[in-house]
């Protein structure tokens, strides 16, 4: 386990407000979908927020860049995109990050370096090989972060993608969100293997397990990848193993996973860990943290009402936004 | 008759199939212990084991050609993609595999399996989720395709497409899943090439197919109204298609009007426009109208998507078009 | 003006768009150590060397992903296909992302990359290598799309193709590579949706693109000898599409043939078939022909793959049996 | 090197014949093609043979099959297919195996379980994995052996199969044909890694090189291999190492690799070793080969002569062989 000591109470605060942040506005947005306020399938990000929070906090989004799947709500909040523009952007509005025209899968921020939400399962990896094309052709010193999930790997996109970043040593780091399930369906189920980061071997890069639950081992697993990848082209596969609360869409049920499992996740809840570690390291009081925790709320509270009395987009607007 | 939802219907045909011939086997993502996303298969893996019903990793093109090669011996496959959207990654095992192999062996293969799932837009999806397909797999000979409206055609042509010994697409439609109809408890078969009038009217012909034949049918009550008799022409089968049906209702009414849930441009509904167009060209009193969606990738937003899609409105001016009366 | 081949046509606009913009850059297989598998880009590994042009594995679903990756973030690609018909495998890549990153985003990105490679059929290559392909592309809002059939026009449209911000189809022909034609040794740039007039004529028009044209424009000779004077309108551009010179045209004709050397099914040879039937409704003296290839998957053997194309003679007769002339 | 004493003369007589077959067909191909009596992509077996004649002599064709790419004139004689109807075929004649209608690229004995000749790099991967299904479907003891070039083992198609197969216990053996290009690609200039059958453990599969210039190790290696897959659904990556002489295609002058590389190989030359294996270990004598020389020679002139005499398909054909 990381030295909590090591890091200065600033950049613990932060990491513990954006993952408390996105675990509020998680549950405001089940709620919305409840109401009806929200359509469509609604990913949501519950237990994994290490992760999202952990990659950001690694990497230098001026240089640097994400791209995820559908499951994108988290890696928006933690690259600093408003509550207010995602929550309108599910709502369908007109302020919404994309106009009303992505909904929850199709977050995306172009000027926090934050590519999107893609909806195709794995699509989003040849894209992100691109985006390390690009570091690479214009040696600018940066690294691209790719989520995927632990369904994703079969893909052949997966593998298309990884032996192009080996032969053109693109600073590419693969990141299987691996959260046990891809909808329904168990890993080993469909898995030839348990861990993913042998897949590496391959493809004759390098691979790491990082334990997701942790933001600390996200934060440092990822950093010294990321360091790796962005100075010597290399590209990396990481099974980040973590773990999804809610089912697959807001729509599953998740029968097919037990109370008991669910249950042990939680006793490693990545906000209630790091909360207690900064308790015990002396840099948190629960007072702080309630306080914290209320001002988030406030804050989701207040994603919504913009996102409430946001304007639908006008009916001409479906035929913008298609070409440039 | 039993009334029984759409998915019932399909999931009947499937279950008949497989008991009547254990090379009949399913497989896909979620089909088995989650019973199907949209629920279609439900049941089926606990009647027939793991062995005929096969939860398949996320890997289309993977599953869709290993189906192909189990087709070409002696299998017989049902591939269900979640929705079609994601058969784009499957195609060229479609078009250069199932639809090729009884060709370039000279007629030594056949080919028979099914490719099924949800097509078309759904709701709140954004453009990545909602498109409809259908003229990807319509363009291409060597397959058949079929698009049902009703559970009774869905669970008759599923069953003929099971056992015919050809690739055949049966394009299914998240929206009407829960559409419930009538359902005889006798087994039937429904042929492919042939059309059903749904409706029967002088006036004006609309021909449409899959879930915007109900539209259609509302847009037809709506025309009754004002007094314009429609005729409604479900195509049902759109590979083989029944040219006959059409032509001889147009002959009859004089003027139709396309209504098709996909982008207008190399479509099957500006297909069957242009058919029309030459076929009864000396019977059309007015130009054959395509009533299409947008030619716009789907938003998010609900007005915008349903603005996009044929609508009641769009019908109905399209038959004012063809009947002079704007 | 000096005649150059088709296939240098290409290679100058590439050449000089490279040259123009450090960000232009080439990939796909073959393209650079054995300088295209067409020769298409000979000599452009030894000018700008590795870092601009790749020689990709064989990998159409990742290269092509990539090359929509980079294309987001401010490099402009120029993805050659070996052909089409093994873009199949790359079609997600540019229907799910290329066609729609813009409109998923809100308008955020914009994708400026070209795809480009052989379409259509060549010679003895039997039913995977040998189809045209447009209409899976022309279908598709968010693209454009283009099928040059002169030097000339291939080089001013591919580079206008690779200055656009958004995502060009540009489908060629391994049959007209060695085709010459005249090239200005000035800069020029030819629009998108603009058809161009290839020959004038009274009686009717005929409406093509890409490789057909030229045999549409011998057909056109032979319609001459015996009276019929053809107007050859090559599109040039498929989407958009210049509606407004084809029915011009065909307002002052009153008779259309489109030849199109796709299936006929849901192609955008029927499209345009349709539009013109629907458009020019009161100027048409004879149903719209469409002169497509066969419904069939293209035969190895040489004659039949011939006889399965549109030729000479099926225009011919077609024009006949629009000017009643049988 | 294995001990070619354990063989009888008959079985090894044959293996010899097979590959001189495959050899002195391919001459006359190539003849064929330079007289335009072949049109079309051409892709020639020679240097190749010991791979395609020893995969058929390790299996047993009544109960197992074989798939593999464009380049399936070895093969298709392999499995006993009469050297005329593959000749009738890229003459495009009714009389050929595929009534005119696939050429070079698509040879197909369903009989004989060859199913094909796939035009398309790697989309015979997942087709082969199908047919190993329906053999554990029907648990009728077959294997399915998949041919695919170097070049091939970077399409998704491979990827996705590798798993499926080994979820789903197949008796699939994924045989890469590495003859070092992949057109003009050298396989080490798009592969990261060099040899191919490292590639099995990302699936827990198990992988093995095989020498494909030598009889016996391709004979041996396979049977070996295909027992294993039929008893225990133990799915195989095999990295068989070969070399073609020719260029990739008929059209292709095969520029990219050096005088003495292609010197170094043709010192290997499948038919040279074993011919001079069954001399030393005496059951061939230079009189006999020469006989069975002449005699391949007469039946490659008589499959031409079939070729050249059959009709062309007659026009209506053309409908034909498209639905059941
Ligand atoms: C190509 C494709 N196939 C199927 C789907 C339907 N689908 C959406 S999410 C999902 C499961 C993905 O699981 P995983 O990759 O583990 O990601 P997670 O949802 O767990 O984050 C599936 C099958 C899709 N969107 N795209
Ligand atoms: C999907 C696809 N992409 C590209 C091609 C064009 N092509 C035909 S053969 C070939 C090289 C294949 O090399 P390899 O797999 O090593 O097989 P080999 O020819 O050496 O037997 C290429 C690129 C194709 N036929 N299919
Ligand atoms: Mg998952
Ligand atoms: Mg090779």
């Amino acid at each position: 386990m990381s030295d909590i000591k090591k890091y200065d109470s600033e950049f613990l605060m932060k990491a513990l407000r954006d993952m408390v942040l996105i675990r509020r506005f998680e549950e405001k947005t089940a709620q919305m979908y409840g109401l009806r306020k929200i359509g469509g399938f609604l990913h949501l990000y519950n237990g994994q927020e290490a992760v999202a929070v952990g990659a950001v906090a690694a990497i230098d989004l001026k240089t640097d860049y994400i791209l995820t799947s559908y499951r994108d709500h988290g890696h928006a909040l933690a690259v600093g995109m408003s509550p207010g523009s995602i929550m309108a952007e599910m709502f369908g509005k007109i302020t919404g990050c994309a106009r009303g025209k992505g909904g929850s899968m199709h977050m995306f921020d172009v000027e926090r370096h934050f590519l999107g939400g893609n909806g195709i399962v794995g699509a989003q990896i040849p894209m992100a090989t691109g985006v390390a094309f690009k570091q690479a052709y214009l040696k600018d010193g940066g690294v691209t972060l790719c989520f995927f999930g632990d369904g994703a790997i079969h893909q052949g996109a997966f593998h298309e993608s990884l032996n192009l970043a080996k032969i053109w040593k693109l600073p590419a780091v693969y990141i299987v969100e691996n959260n046990q399930f891809g909808m329904g369906t168990a890993v080993n189920r469909v898995s030839g293997i348990e861990d993913f980061h042998v897949k590496a071997e391959g493809y004759g890069l390098q691979g790491k397990i990082i334990n997701g639950m942790d933001f600390l081992d996200v934060y440092e697993g990822l950093r010294e990848v990321a360091q790796d990848a962005r100075q010597n082209g290399n590209a990396w596969v990481i099974d980040l193993k973590t773990y999804r609360y809610k089912g697959h869409s807001a729509s599953d049920p998740a029968k097919y996973r037990t109370k008991d499992e669910l249950e042990s996740y939680k006793q490693q809840d990545p906000i209630v860990q790091l909360k207690s570690r900064m308790i015990d390291a002396g840099v948190l009081s629960e007072e702080q943290y309630r306080k914290l925790d209320d001002e988030v709320k406030e804050e989701v509270q207040a994603a919504v009402d913009f996102a409430e009395k946001s304007e639908e987009p006008a009916l001409h607007t479906m035929y913008e936004d298609i070409l440039a | 008759m039993p009334e029984i939802q759409m998915r019932e219907a399909i999931r009947q045909a499937m279950d008949e199939e497989m008991e009547r011939d254990e090379n009949v086997f399913l497989l896909g993502e979620e089909v088995g212990q989650y019973n199907g996303a949209y629920k279609v298969s439900k049941g089926l893996l606990d009647k027939y084991g793991e062995r005929r019903v096969k939860d398949t990793p996320i890997a289309e093109l993977g599953f869709t050609g290993l189906a192909v090669g189990a087709a070409t011996v002696g299998l017989r496959p049902i591939v269900e993609w979640m929705t079609f959207n994601f058969a784009l990654l499957a195609l060229d095992q479609v078009v250069n595999n199932a639809a090729k192999m009884r060709h370039m062996s000279g007629g030594q293969m056949k080919v028979p399996i099914v490719f099924r799932g949800a097509n078309g837009p759904a709701e709140y999806l954004s453009s990545q989720h909602s498109q409809a397909l259908q003229s990807y797999f319509v363009h291409v000979p060597g397959l058949k395709v079929i698009a049902p409206s009703t559970p009774y055609d869905a669970k008759g042509l599923l069953k003929t497409a099971i056992r015919d010994d050809n690739p055949v697409v049966m394009m299914e439609s998240e929206m009407t899943y829960g559409l419930t109809g009538e359902v005889p408890e006798e087994e039937y078969l429904i042929p492919f090439g042939k059309a059903d009038i749904k409706r029967k009217g002088k006036d004006v012909t609309l021909i449409s197919y899959s879930k915007p034949v109900h539209m259609v049918l509302r847009a037809a009550e709506r025309l009754a109204e004002m007094g314009i008799e429609a005729e409604v022409v479900d195509l049902r089968s759109l590979r083989p298609l029944d040219e006959e049906t059409i032509y001889a209702s147009v002959r009859k009414t004089n003027r139709a009007v396309i209504v098709d849930e996909s982008w207008p441009m190399a479509s099957v509904g500006s297909h069957v426009a242009w058919l029309v167009s030459r076929n009864c060209f000396d019977d059309l009193d007015a130009p054959v109208e395509l009533v299409s969606s947008e030619d716009v990738p789907m938003p998010y937003n609900h007005t915008l998507e349903l603005a996009v899609q044929p609508t009641v409105e769009k019908i109905v001016d399209a038959v004012k078009r063809v009947t002079y009366k704007e």
